[in-house]
């Protein structure tokens, strides 16, 4: 029994990080059928957002203060990253709706330019980086109206923005000189995100011990699937989310502002996507490289769990968790100690947790060949348009 | 580190600039002091997952060069000759290591390379460098295991860190080992050869398990650790990079620390990963290497005093960065002992080659390894190592004696025999 | 000069003379070493070919193409590793793991002739068998990437695992081999590698061209278009899908040979998630849906990949990413498209060199206006049609 | 569970299909005897469109069974199907946008469809003649060389009725052939069907009762999944059930 509860609070521990990853992640794919590469790096946001909070909590408040800074952490992160999704959203995402495909790609290229931005950024980066930027939309205030209509103004287009590119690059350089621009502010070493002290014990609950982050861990994915549950059903922005989820011409004609709509959803998802980086933070490394390490795992339990449930994405997660904990673990061994020759044999091979990985893939591709459309699917004629 | 900052500003519209920044960096000349130049280069991985540990060591490199030029470069034919490095990005990518190799030794045209860190990108390198008949400086502790003509090894052999260790830990802590590595080479023959040793000696594995890189999830690691080990005992961790982070917090949460009964020894964890994952978690474990910032002698100090100048004073140093730096006073002392910078004369006059390096007085021997000090420390609150036992220097074995397939073989360049890099003693 | 672009033989006849030229003049006037890079990246075009007749033409975006392109590698550098040994002898990494016999499945690969043929039938295989069970279940779109995407770690974590069967992360060294008794890492030999690889992607481009070309193509496009359409005809799309994901997976075995042989290494990570992720932007920047975009986009963005990495090695991923937007957003139908569909000309008639017929300048191109104009200069011919 | 109904053409035998406990339909019998040319109306949600999608097997029954040509078609695959001779035309017409008219009438052509065989085979002169014919018919000669997606809405209409006939099947299921037509062309689309007839069976799904009118064929009404009456167009349309179902009494909502 001992056994059996272990086994049930680590797969739950596994599986809540995997539902609070992947639960930003399957709001977007099931409400608007975007898949966002990008996910994994709007969690990295989220860490690095734990990061910058910490530090100000170590260098400017009380000592006493500290503990509670992670707290403070989570509507940051949640912020930061609701309002990186938000940009994606307005300015990539929103002109590739119904291209799923492309919006994979353009999301992909987003991760990638997120990755290195954390990387380079210092003060003379991020300097002329909005020079450039405001430059750019001040080019178009402030000229003549008629030349937008011209020919050429897609040229003019293109050109100013690479002039005021090449201003901020010059700017950049410049300050770049002196030392104090040039230090940038994160570099592509990991970060150190210290949980507080209280999050670093553990508790014995019989004969379970449960390390304090997997507990507040727990806690956290409960909450947020609390409130995002409380806020589809419930409010008024989530019943106009989930009738444009059913059916967005019709909810156009209605009149519910169906952009607004969708902008709220990314924000939302990409918000959780940054909860989740604070979590992370409780068990990993933080670096710029972060989002890659979990972005594979948050696809498989949306796509296991099915489009548009909820519950479809907690029970796949769990189901991952506890399969890869059990499988990599070796625990079956234990259980049936007088198992077969070759099925320990198999048993044992896959009993790290690389191979547990190598199983655990494999068996979820097996798994859709029997339910394609997940565990929970979308049933009647809407299914195949 | 301002070159590289305005390097990376370049990026907002990097091709545009690309032309006007690639035109200022060949616009250097050998200075006026200087009789000639003569080309290295520096092969690291600048972006990617590797570029974090990646980046000190050229960085060290760099410095040394720096400071050989300064004293005036390298004499040959009592012509002074500037060092001029040539950087080039492996980008955490094996394949991508082979191509740079091939690109420096063909078209750059290097008397030497110096680079690489993990053992795929030296086994990618290798057969470039076999290939052309070139020479490759790599400065980062291994395996074992190879002996190449063409590698000069200035980091630790396994019976200069791994085994010493293991054998302190058996003497002092226990005789039960878990052994956890990251799902690669080093982990993999590194434990490989550990688990001969303890048979050898009377120690025990009592598990193993290997975490696929970047893998952050090590719950079933801990349980496994558990069960194995529910009272104490020694864990041997050869994690590398991000999954060191995840190991030590969840380790910590699940209270296998240092207070419960566990020895854990590091062979990947130096002073800038303890920086990156934190002292809290770190405090108390332990860690051997040849080299520890806190090693208390003047060579070892002026060392990381001239580091911190030159990169920041929040940097620290590392075994791997002192090697590194090391490696390339070896190369220009030999260079300067052969008279020639050709890589068949530097190759001879290397073995024998002795320098002051931080670490104490190293001397080339003639399997491409170093003789090196052997230091076991503990982790302490400000991140830094209190050594708590140094060996003394050790000569270097490259084919391990533990380990029934290589045991009785030896590697001695100085012989004149076909089978040099592998033979029966 | 504007109307000299947008003559109509001129668009489709430029990319081939420049290539022509190219394969002529390049092996004369390169080094060893960038004609070595450019017979790689010709060889990466081959499995670009594969990716745009499954992703441009059929509409099925694999991210796992780098399966079959490691197993083509593979294959080859297995062949390698046992051709220069004596008998009784074992590749040299087998001794440091402690294996004492060669396994099984490495004994055929002693052959030539076995492995010339497994090279593009063993991926050929491998793909056929997941397509099927996947085609089979009707599993589409993003489900389709993410699966693919499952399967390709499944394979790298597998590879990276297995140190006594297939040497783990380290991959196989090829360079060292000899074949008839001449160094493959020597320039002699690359040069005949580059030959034989521009012999390939020739061959392979006309393959290509052929099975897209006659109403096998017009099958394919017509599954991207509507694939239960086609159902409803008699058509079973799955076998189709199947056949040009196997061709494609054989395509990608080949030029993962090549490849191989002229980089000196093959490694799990050419199944590491990001390269099977570029080999679809290759296909995209040149152009989706045009063979010889696919081979133009993948020889260019490594040439400036490349390039770039070794200047700015930090901007690489900026460049990369801006890509990815710049493509999706901006030429959907990449290099190649905007070419064939008159970009240059428009580009130029922005800046004030207008062609003739700037307000329709595809007017003399429509043909109902050929066909109005021929009937208006000779009614009979019209009517008798 | 072939059945002595052998010289029916299609048969439905108690066909009741569920979503989720919503019956789309229910209990549905009907049968179509050879050459004949039959028009299905019903209000918006009786179930019309499952039931083609019963037919074509796009949706598998729950109950019952759907014989043609005296064999039980149920579980066989759409492409099956409609190699056993029964060709759909959807509600919204969908041609291949991006091949021309030509190229989209090559591929319905009646003839072996396998990747073999369109690679290795070429269209013989009989099909290439009936392309080109049926390309007259419709009047796409002209924009037979540029991508249908050019094409207007009644084009494309047009276009998808040709590739239907070009697969020369048995029977035709044709939904909703008219929507978006002139009424000239919606004439000459009545015309054309009535030419198919005898030779073909063809069933269409229409609200436009001009047209259906203009069919002159028998008319089977369909309400909320089931047969509600059958007959001619006067007898349908004086039918009280009829106009009850179609314009509703205050106490009977229509099912969406």
């Amino acid at each position: 029994m001992d056994l059996l509860y272990d086994t049930l609070f680590n797969g739950l521990a596994i599986g809540s990080v995997l539902v609070l990853a992947a639960l930003g992640l399957a709001v977007v794919f099931g409400l608007m059928g975007v898949i966002n590469m990008a996910h994994g790096e709007l969690m990295m946001l989220g860490a690095y957002t734990t990061f910058v909070v910490q530090n100000i909590f170590k260098a400017v408040l009380p000592d006493a203060l500290f503990p509670i800074y992670i707290l403070v952490a989570l509507p940051l992160a949640f912020a930061v990253s609701g309002l990186a999704g938000l940009l994606l959203e307005k300015t990539v995402i929103r002109r590739l709706y119904g291209r799923p495909l492309e919006t994979l790609l353009a999301t992909w290229g987003v991760s990638l330019i997120l990755q290195q931005f954390v990387r380079s950024v210092s003060s003379a980066f991020a300097i002329g980086l909005v020079v450039a930027v405001v430059a750019g939309i001040l080019v178009a205030r402030f000229t003549p109206k008629a030349w937008w209509q011209q020919r050429w103004t897609p040229l003019l287009g293109t050109g100013s923005w690479i002039v005021t590119g090449l201003v901020g690059v010059a700017i950049a350089s410049l300050l770049g000189e002196q030392r104090v621009f040039d230090q940038p502010w994160f570099s592509a070493r990991n970060i150190d995100v210290t949980a507080p002290e209280w999050l670093r014990g553990s508790i014995d609950v019989g004969v379970v011990n449960m390390p304090a982050a997997r507990l507040f861990i727990i806690a956290l994915t409960v909450v947020a699937l609390c409130l995002v549950n409380w806020f589809l059903q419930k409010s008024v922005w989530g019943m106009r989310i989930r009738a444009v989820t059913q059916n967005r011409t019709m909810s156009d004609c209605l009149g519910i502002p169906t952009q607004k709509v969708d902008a709220l959803t990314f924000l939302i998802g990409s918000g959780l996507a940054g909860v989740a980086g604070v979590a992370v933070t409780l068990l990993g490394s933080v670096g710029p490289n972060l989002g890659g390490n979990y972005i594979v795992d948050c696809f498989m339990v949306v796509v296991l769990g099915g489009v548009g449930k909820l519950a479809g994405t907690v029970l796949a997660a769990l189901g991952i968790g506890i399969l890869s904990y059990v499988v990599g673990s070796g625990s079956l061994l234990l259980v049936w100690p007088a198992m077969p020759e070759g099925l320990n044999a198999v048993i044992t091979f896959f009993a790290t947790t690389s191979m547990a990985k190598v199983l655990v893939f494999a068996l979820i591709v097996v798994f859709l060949q029997i339910r394609p459309a997940g565990l929970f699917p979308q049933k009647g004629r809407m299914v195949e348009a | 580190m301002r070159k590289t900052s305005l390097r990376l500003l370049g990026g907002a519209t990097a091709l545009a600039t690309s032309l006007s920044l690639v035109a200022c960096g060949g616009g250097e000349k050998a200075g006026g002091d200087f009789d000639g130049e003569v080309k290295v280069g520096i092969l690291h991985s600048r972006s990617g997952t590797m570029a974090i540990s990646e980046n000190t060591v050229a960085e060290a490199e760099l410095m040394a060069i720096d400071e050989i030029n300064a004293k005036g470069g390298i004499t040959i034919d009592g012509k002074k000759l500037k060092i001029v490095p040539v950087e080039e990005d492996g980008a955490s990518d094996w394949p991508t290591f082979a191509e740079k190799a091939t690109k420096l030794i063909d078209q750059d045209k290097v008397a030497v390379v110096f680079g690489g860190w993990t053992s795929a990108s030296r086994k990618a390198m290798l057969p470039v460098f076999e290939a052309k008949d070139h020479f490759l400086f790599y400065p980062i502790q291994y395996e074992g295991q190879e002996c190449s003509k063409n590698i000069f090894y200035s980091g630790a052999a396994p019976n200069q860190q791994a085994e010493p260790a293991v054998d302190w830990l058996l003497k002092n802590k226990g005789k039960d080992f878990f052994l956890v590595g990251s799902d690669y080479v080093y982990p993999r023959t590194a434990n490989t050869i550990m688990k001969e040793q303890l048979k050898a000696n009377g120690g025990k594995v009592v598990g193993e398990d290997y975490l696929p890189l970047g893998n952050t999830e090590v719950a079933p690691i801990i349980a496994k650790i558990k069960q194995a080990l529910p009272k104490g005992g020694v864990i041997v961790n050869t994690l590398n990079g991000d999954s060191n982070v995840a190991f030590f917090k969840q380790m910590k949460a699940a209270g296998i620390t240092p207070a419960n009964g566990y020895s854990i020894m590091s062979f990947s964890i130096a002073e800038e990963e303890i920086a990156a994952i934190g002292p809290e978690y770190l405090e108390g474990t332990y860690a051997a290497w040849n080299y520890f910032q806190s090693l208390d002698t003047p060579a070892s100090k002026e060392f990381t005093k001239n580091f911190k100048a030159k990169y920041g004073d929040k940097r620290v140093t590392n075994d791997p960065a002192e090697a590194a730096y090391m490696m390339v006073y070896l190369w220009a002392a030999a260079a300067e002992k052969a008279n020639s910078v050709d890589d068949n004369k530097v190759r001879e006059a290397l073995v024998g080659v002795s320098f002051d390096a931080p670490e104490g007085k190293v001397t080339v021997q003639p399997n491409h390894h170093v003789e090196k000090l052997v230091l076991i420390g503990e982790v302490q609150k400000d991140g830094m190592f209190k050594i708590l036992e140094n060996k003394g220097f050790v000569k270097p074995v490259a084919w391990n004696q533990y380990v029934p397939e290589t045991k009785g073989f030896t590697c001695d360049w100085t012989q004149k025999r076909p089978d040099a890099g592998k033979y029966k003693m | 000069m504007a109307d000299l672009l947008a003559s109509r033989n001129l668009r489709c006849w430029l990319p081939w003379a420049l290539i022509v030229l190219g394969a002529l003049v390049l092996p004369v006037v390169l080094p060893p070493f960038r004609l070595n890079l450019l017979g790689r990246f010709l060889s990466l075009g081959i499995v670009a070919l594969g990716v745009d007749l499954i992703w441009g033409y059929t509409g099925m975006l694999s991210l796992g193409q780098g399966i079959f392109f490691a197993l083509g590698g593979y294959a080859l550098a297995m062949y390698l590793q046992l051709n220069e040994l004596k008998p009784g002898e074992l590749p040299e990494f087998f001794s440091l793991y402690g294996v004492k016999s060669l396994p099984a499945f490495w004994q055929p690969f002693g052959s030539p002739l076995f492995t010339l043929i497994s090279i593009w039938v063993i991926p050929a295989v491998v793909a056929g068998l997941l397509g099927y069970l996947v085609f089979r279940n009707r599993i589409k779109g993003v489900y389709f990437s993410i699966l693919t995407q499952a399967a390709l770690l499944v394979f790298f974590n597998f590879f990276n695992g297995q140190q006594k069967l297939i040497n783990g992360t380290n991959g196989l060294k090829t360079s060292t081999a000899r074949i008839f008794g001449e160094l493959i890492g020597s320039d002699g030999m690359q040069r005949n590698l580059f030959w034989l690889t521009v012999v390939l992607t020739v061959a392979a481009y006309l393959l290509c061209r052929w099975l897209t070309d006659g109403r096998f193509g017009d099958a394919l496009i017509a599954i991207r278009d509507d694939e239960p359409r086609l159902r409803f005809t008699g058509y079973n799309p799955t076998a189709y899908k199947t056949v040009v994901f196997a061709v494609a997976g054989a395509l990608a075995g080949i030029s993962g040979a090549l490849y191989t042989v002229q980089s000196g290494i093959v490694s799990p990570q050419y199944m590491a998630v990001p390269f099977s992720i570029e080999m679809v932007i290759w296909v995209a920047v040149g152009g989706r849906g045009t063979l010889i975009g696919a081979v133009l986009g993948a020889v260019l963005i490594n040439y400036a990949k490349s390039l770039v990495s070794e200047a700015l090695p930090e901007t690489w991923l900026f460049i990369q990413g801006g890509l990815f937007l710049l493509v999706v957003l901006a030429l959907p139908d990449g290099l190649v498209g905007w070419w064939r569909q008159g970009g240059p000309s428009r580009l130029i008639a922005m800046v004030g060199w207008p062609p003739r017929t700037a307000t329709y300048p595809a007017l003399d191109l429509d043909p109902q206006v050929a066909a109005e104009q021929e009937q208006l200069q000779n009614p009979r011919a019209g009517q008798q049609r | 569970m072939t059945t002595t109904q052998s010289m029916n053409l299609l048969d439905l035998q108690g066909v009741t299909v569920s979503f989720d406990g919503f019956l789309a339909l229910n209990d549905l019998n009907l049968s179509l005897a050879p050459g004949e040319l039959r028009a299905v109306i019903g209000p918006n949600g009786a179930g019309k469109t499952t039931f083609l999608d019963v037919i074509t097997g796009k949706v598998k029954p729950t109950r019952g069974d759907v014989v043609f040509r005296g064999r039980s078609i149920v579980g066989c695959s759409e492409h099956h199907i409609s190699r056993l001779g029964i060709g759909r035309k959807f509600q919204t017409p969908r041609v291949y946008q991006n091949l021309t008219p030509r190229r989209n009438l090559e591929l319905a052509v009646r003839g072996p469809h396998g990747p073999a065989a369109l690679l290795f085979g070429s269209l013989s002169s009989i099909q290439r003649d009936r392309v080109q014919h049926l390309l007259s018919v419709v009047g796409l000669e002209r924009q037979a060389q540029q991508p249908a997606g050019g094409l207007s809405h009644g084009q494309k209409q047009w276009l998808e009725i040709a590739m239907l006939v070009a697969q020369d099947p048995e029977l035709l299921l044709v939904d909703e052939p008219v929507a978006g037509l002139t009424d000239e062309e919606t004439a000459r689309t009545a015309d054309l069907l009535k030419q198919l007839a005898g030779d073909h069976t063809v069933l269409v799904i229409e609200h436009d009762m001009e047209f259906i009118r203009d069919l002159q064929a028998p008319v089977t009404v369909l309400h909320e999944g089931h047969v509600l009456c059958e007959g001619s167009m006067d007898q349908v349309q004086n039918d009280p059930r009829v106009i009850e179902v179609y314009l509703g009494t205050d106490t009977q909502e229509e099912v969406a």
